[in-house]
């Protein structure tokens, strides 16, 4: 049954404030363990072997040499794997597709991309393991490859899947295709709102694949004993759905497999999903001992999930007076080597800011010669809004209206129809708008070949299955038993903060700690800004338990009616004058006589967290361009979201201002660069461009809480909103300052300095 | 009677119904009356529908009660980073 | 394969490895001495996460052999505290939110001391600049900044 | 793999021309470890040269500078007196990775690794700097500009090394300057480097000039058409336009991952100018 806890407004103690995290010393010590940080006694190191071919049929492998090494205790290949049918399955509540899964993990019949595995070994040593995967002789028959999404979708394109057709077509087709699958979103009448439109803008933009980057490279550690049980120790934005994938592609039970998650180094999505976990419990099941694997930066390029790269056409048509009459747009996104892109929601954000009558978004996932994308930050949303966001921009221009200003006068609000389904709620997109114009950033004066530039994004947010336990001790701390991975925001620190308020106790009583999957009953991942509205909602579930509890305890302690008694200020107490009197009970006097009253006090919740609230943020940015080398400098940035409420202030600020630092890195020079042969030339943080401390400004932030009515505090999220605008408010920025509109991301040197120097071509 | 309108992209699995009415309790019997109804739509109920009931959204809730004169949406799933 | 026996100092304490040519410093910390707060994120000098000192210079552990490690005077963030006090930079990071996952941070703060140590009074710039060669994804170095020119100010006692 | 540390250059030049299989000498190692990590290279024996005094220490006389070919970057950085002598050779070492790599990078393996976009060599080549040499037939000179051949390819004989680096004195009213363009502001290869080197007369005229210019061919260039535009003239922006076109005409650059053709040669001319009027800057400063 679905849960869904309305906010009350009251006055805070804790909510709101800043203490410290629970987890800070233990990471400015080095002694927080990471994934690669675990070990265990006779544990071997596995290596995967991987394919040096964008497209290729597996024709052979030859393993017998490797086996052969002495230090070499497993090998797996795709043999070791069971075939998984070609059908959508449930893990927790992921809908995938395990043909793909175990093919992704481990190629089968073909390499589908430039670093797809194609075996594995465990050996006693890395150099050992490392020897071994040179001994191993796979025979490839190489394919002609595609990896350029518009490319992939033309008739005669080379074929990933011979046997995929377009799904969302109706009639099914007759030949298959790269396009996996077609969708369509919409309302009113498009032809219609352009024949109303007195201006039109119509633009086509291209985006380059980006990874995210996450600093600590995949690393697990599994240990499977002879009677079918198996422990993994592993760094992961969700333990619960690990186990369930293994469980799943090795056909083993769920209770069987004990999932331990370690502090993960970042993962923005691109932990969302197994990659060695599966591999390294099979090699220690044929080894007979822990198999420790662990990921190369490389391979972190090469093998894990980028966000997608993609063409998107955007057209809007407005009247004079800055009122838009039809959107339009085709969003063809790569999905990678299988299906899966996240262009569905990429179509459900590219217009959701504004109240429009008339949309028709197209979306379609096209397979290429890539790495399956993973998620990354508001999936799609930030590739769909750069177009988007672009076009508004110059519509604005046009029509001589303040970007700001012509927002407004579109701008989506509570009960605005959207295109996709629902009516929205309360929302705070135009209190975003408004802080951004009131901002003194948005009318500071400008130099010369300095641009400034704004947009706008929106994320659903979203809730899903949460478990927690809060467990009173028998001094009248806590702890609370989290099952959500606290993947770098503080949600731990968050959850404490909440059930402390709860209890009107200090925020250091609660200790908040994340369980394994033996702990709790089944979590969600951390993603999609959830935590801390889901997470959040069951931690005060349980907290609300306890103290009702607590009344109870009291109540028959004290020999007083139930109703007689509050829990008021981190004590029980009369409720008030009127009621029989009794003396207050202190948590820890409580607490004391627990065992002997009926045992410990505790409180849990089992939830799926339903009523999220969308969450939106404006975005300013300044900029300079050196007409001469096409470099662009990033002057002075503001961040603007409306969170809900922020639980813990200086982390949402965080949040922003990393959301912010990686849009950044996207428009500016982060990309996937292949070369003809279908290789990823830019494996490495040398030459793949995430933005270091001295490209970057202070990033300012304004937070706004228009509260979430579906949580007890008005928690709406905030992790992925920061990352959609930021492309685009850099590519207006650019506009603003040298007049020219960019439309193929990334905005690096060479692509601004040709872009000034064919406009100054053009002019002669 | 329940209004239940289906998003546009579910067009391809309903014959290009996306509006009609029907007389269910919860989620999980408007599921299955669609299910029976249109069995291209099966695998995509399955593959991940949200439903919006009166304005919110629940995901993976098949017991949410639908009141007589509930307008519910359908709409894909939404996951995350 | 003949392993090399190397006698080296460690944050004060004497400690003895046998390493293979080919093993980093960087390994040797990790997989030898357990001292497991240095991290690897690139292994080839791109990312700074494992930032240690070696005779007073901040260098790179993946770019150093461990067998060069012979005599020398090495410290590395389990060094940072003194026993439970830790330092100012310690704790600034965790008092202005300026660690996230935390990954990044033992190297940036052994980057960060290298650089109070030269520089007690560094403007935004040089701290930017000093920090350039360690990566952080998750905190737009806003608060990192921030944390280190606060404990810089408290440091000179202004 | 074997690992050595000779005390002296005739025990390191024994070493390395005794090896049996291949030898690979270890400098400052933050290329040689990323060459032995991804298997590029796979030596039997590793010669590190650390331990050799005269490889070590920055030796300053009438002759002008001698820098070990195993100082690191920042003890060359922190060298005042050079730096206040060579501020150019100083730009481009300054650029050699992050601090953490310039702790443990020399100049030696920058110019040894040869690749063209080697930072500190372009300014070593406008400086007129001289590689020494050892060998097992004794000792020898070489040109910066001709030492290098192409990527990862230098002129060294086997079982010879780079000793150390020789610049000559700088002469008066003359001043150098290495510009670089990168995408980012820190930790990049360069796309372009541009460095001038030029000495002014009593009144002000440019007497002499080089101009060397980085990752524009297989290997950084002397392009005296670029200094013939500036000498016999007061380094005005006519000079400055002509320099920009004759070090854009001297590129032969490929297209790669970090920059196009056309990029690398418009953005050479601009490096090179704003290089040069830097580089003025600095001649009339210094005395």
């Amino acid at each position: 049954m679905s849960t869904m806890l309305k906010y009350q407004e009251k006055k805070l103690k804790i909510v709101g404030t800043r203490p410290l995290r629970p987890d800070g010393v233990d990471k400015v010590t080095g002694r927080a363990r990471f994934g690669a940080d675990y070990n265990l006694p006779g544990q071997l190191i596995g290596k995967v072997l991987r394919s040096p071919h964008a497209h290729a049929r597996i024709k052979s492998i030859d393993t017998s040499a490797a086996l052969a090494l002495p230090g070499v205790k497993a090998v797996v290949t795709r043999d070791d794997f069971a075939e998984m049918p070609d059908e959508m399955a449930a893990v927790g509540e992921l809908m995938i597709n395990f043909r793909d899964v175990t093919r992704n993990m481990m190629a089968r019949e073909k390499a589908l991309y430039d670093g797809h595995p194609v075996a594995a070994v465990a050996a006693t040593t890395e150099a050992v393991a490392k020897a071994a995967l040179a001994l191993i002789k796979v025979e490839y028959e190489v394919l002609p490859h595609v990896i350029d999404v518009v490319e992939a979708m033309q008739p005669g394109a080379p074929l990933l899947h011979e046997d995929q057709y377009t799904q969302g077509v109706k009639p099914k087709p007759e030949r298959p295709s790269n396009v996996a699958k077609r969708l369509e979103f919409g309302h009113g009448d498009v032809a219609a709102g352009f024949k109303q439109a007195e201006v039109i803008v119509e633009r086509e933009f291209n985006t380059k694949p980006v990874h995210q980057g996450y600093i600590e490279p995949q690393a697990c550690l599994a240990s499977y004993s002879a009677d079918g049980q198996a422990e993994l120790w592993t760094s992961t934005q969700g333990h619960f759905v690990f186990r369930a994938q293994c469980a799943k592609v090795l056909q083993m039970d769920i209770s069987k497999i004990r999932v331990t998650p370690t502090e993960i180094g970042g993962g923005f999505g691109g932990k969302n999903n197994i990659y060695n976990e599966a591999l390294a419990i099979t090699l220690s099941r044929k080894a007979g001992h822990p198999v420790k694997m662990v990921m190369t930066r490389e391979e972190v390029f090469r093998g894990t999930g980028p966000t997608p790269g993609a063409n998107v056409k955007v057209k809007i048509g407005c009247t004079r007076d800055g009122k838009i009459t039809a959107a339009q747009a085709e969003l063809n996104f790569q999905a990678g080597a299988f299906p899966g892109s996240p262009v569905n929601q990429a179509s459900m954000c590219a217009f959701t800011r504004y109240d429009l009558a008339n949309v028709h978004v197209v979306g379609n996932d096209v397979t290429v010669n890539r790495p399956k994308v993973a998620a990354y930050r508001a999936p799609g949303a930030p590739i769909a809004v750069f177009g988007v966001e672009s076009v508004i921009d110059e519509m604005a221009k046009k029509l001589g209206i303040d970007p700001i200003e012509f927002r407004l006068r579109n701008a989506a609000k509570e009960g605005t129809q959207t295109y996709y389904g629902p009516k929205l709620g309360p929302i705070g997109y135009i209190q975003t708008l408004e802080a951004a114009r009131a901002h003194p950033h948005y009318s500071a004066p400008l130099g010369p070949n300095q641009g400034r530039g704004v947009a706008t994004g929106f994320w659903f947010n979203i809730g899903n299955e949460t478990t927690c336990s809060l467990n009173l001790q028998e001094d009248g701390t806590l702890t609370l038993m989290l099952g959500t991975i606290d993947v770098a925001g503080g949600s731990r620190a968050s959850m404490a903060m909440m059930v402390a308020e709860e209890l009107g106790i200090a925020f250091d009583r609660v200790r908040p700690v994340v369980g394994d999957t033996s702990s709790l009953g089944f979590n969600f991942l951390t993603a999609g800004s959830r935590s801390t509205f889901a997470s959040g909602m069951a931690s005060v579930i349980a907290a609300r338990q306890v103290i009702e509890k607590l009344r109870q305890r009291v109540a028959q302690i004290r020999e007083v009616p139930l109703e007689a008694v509050a829990w008021k200020d981190g004590q029980a107490q009369p409720v008030d004058s009127s009621v029989q009197q009794f003396s207050p009970m202190t948590l820890a006097e409580i607490a004391r006589m627990a065992g002997k009253t009926g045992g410990t006090v505790a409180g849990h919740a089992e939830i799926n967290a339903q009523g999220a609230g969308p969450g939106f943020g404006t975005h300013i940015v300044d900029v300079e361009v050196d007409k001469e080398t096409g470099a662009v400098r990033i002057l002075r940035y503001t961040a603007v979201q409306d969170v809900g409420k922020a639980i813990h202030p200086a982390y949402v600020e965080g949040q922003l201002q990393g959301g912010a630092a990686q849009g950044i890195g996207w428009a500016l020079n982060e990309e996937y660069v292949y070369g003809e042969d279908g290789v990823l030339q830019n494996p490495g943080f040398l030459d793949y461009r995430i933005p270091v401390a001295s490209d970057l400004p202070f990033i300012d932030t304004v937070i706004v809480e228009v509260p979430n009515p579906n949580h007890p505090y008005g928690v709406r999220g905030c992790g992925e909103v920061p990352i959609i605008a930021p492309m685009a408010a850099i590519a207006n920025a650019i506009e603003n300052a040298i007049g020219l509109r960019l439309c193929e991301q990334p905005f690096s040197p060479p692509r601004v300095l040709k872009a000034i120097d064919e406009a100054a071509a053009a002019k002669r | 009677m329940a209004r239940i309108t289906l998003s546009s992209s579910l067009a391809p699995f309903t014959e290009g119904v996306l509006e009609l009415e029907l007389g269910v309790a919860n989620v999980r019997q408007l599921f299955q009356t669609l299910g029976e109804r249109y069995p291209d739509l099966q695998a995509q109920l399955e593959a991940g529908i949200a439903v919006a009931i009166d304005g919110e959204i629940y995901q993976d809730a098949l017991l949410q009660p639908i009141a007589r004169d509930s307008e519910v949406i359908l709409i894909p799933k939404i996951a995350g980073g | 394969m003949s392993r090399n026996h190397v006698s080296t100092t460690v944050n004060g304490d004497q400690v003895e490895f046998l390493c293979e040519t080919g093993q980093t410093l960087l390994d040797a910390l990790r997989d030898e001495l357990r001292l497991t707060g240095t991290k690897e994120g690139c292994g080839t000098g791109d990312c700074g996460a494992c930032s240690v000192m070696v005779d007073g210079r901040l260098v790179c552990a993946c770019l150093m052999l461990a067998v060069e490690a012979e005599g020398k005077n090495i410290q590395t963030v389990e060094g940072m505290a003194d026993g439970e006090t830790l330092h100012p930079l310690q704790r600034k990071f965790i008092e202005h939110a300026a660690l996230q996952c935390g990954i990044c941070t033992p190297g940036i703060l052994i980057a960060a001391r290298a650089l109070l140590e030269r520089n007690p009074d560094p403007t935004e710039e040089e701290v930017r600049y000093w920090l350039a060669g360690n990566l952080c994804r998750c905190t737009g170095y806003h608060k990192i900044v921030d944390a280190v020119l606060d404990a810089a100010r408290e440091m000179r006692g202004a | 793999m074997r690992y050595e540390a000779p005390k002296t250059l005739e025990q390191a030049i024994a070493l390395l021309s005794g090896a049996a299989g291949q030898a690979s000498l270890l400098a400052g190692g933050t290329d040689v470890l990323i060459q032995l990590r991804s298997g590029r290279i796979a030596p039997q024996l590793l010669v590190d040269v650390k331990a050799i005094p005269e490889m070590r220490t920055i030796v300053a006389d009438a002759g002008g500078y001698r820098i070990g070919a195993a100082v690191t970057c920042m003890e060359l950085i922190e060298d005042e007196a050079f730096a206040r002598e060579w501020p150019g050779i100083v730009d481009g070492v300054k650029l050699i990775g992050s601090v953490q790599v310039k702790g443990r990078a020399t100049m030696g393996g920058n110019l040894c690794n040869a690749s063209p976009a080697a930072d500190s060599v372009p300014a070593l080549i406008a400086a007129g700097a001289l590689v020494q040499i050892a060998g097992p037939l004794g000792r020898r000179e070489a040109p910066v500009e001709d030492f290098v051949l192409g990527p990862g390819r230098t002129s060294l004989g086997n079982g010879e090394l780079v000793a150390s680096i020789q610049l000559p004195r700088r002469a008066p009213h003359s001043g150098d300057a290495y510009l670089r363009f990168t995408p980012r502001t820190e930790m990049d290869i360069a796309v372009v480097g541009a460095a001038v080197n030029l000495t002014l007369d009593g009144k002000g005229v440019c007497s002499s000039a080089r101009v060397g210019l980085g990752a524009v061919a297989a290997r950084a260039l002397l392009v005296p058409a670029a200094a013939d535009a500036l000498i016999g003239t007061k380094v005005d922006a006519a000079a400055l336009k002509r320099l920009a076109a004759a070090a854009s005409a001297a590129c032969r650059p490929i297209d790669d991952k970090r920059g196009t053709k056309e990029f690398r040669i418009k953005v050479a001319g601009v490096m090179a100018r704003r290089a040069a009027a830097i580089a003025m800057q600095r001649a009339r400063r210094q005395g």
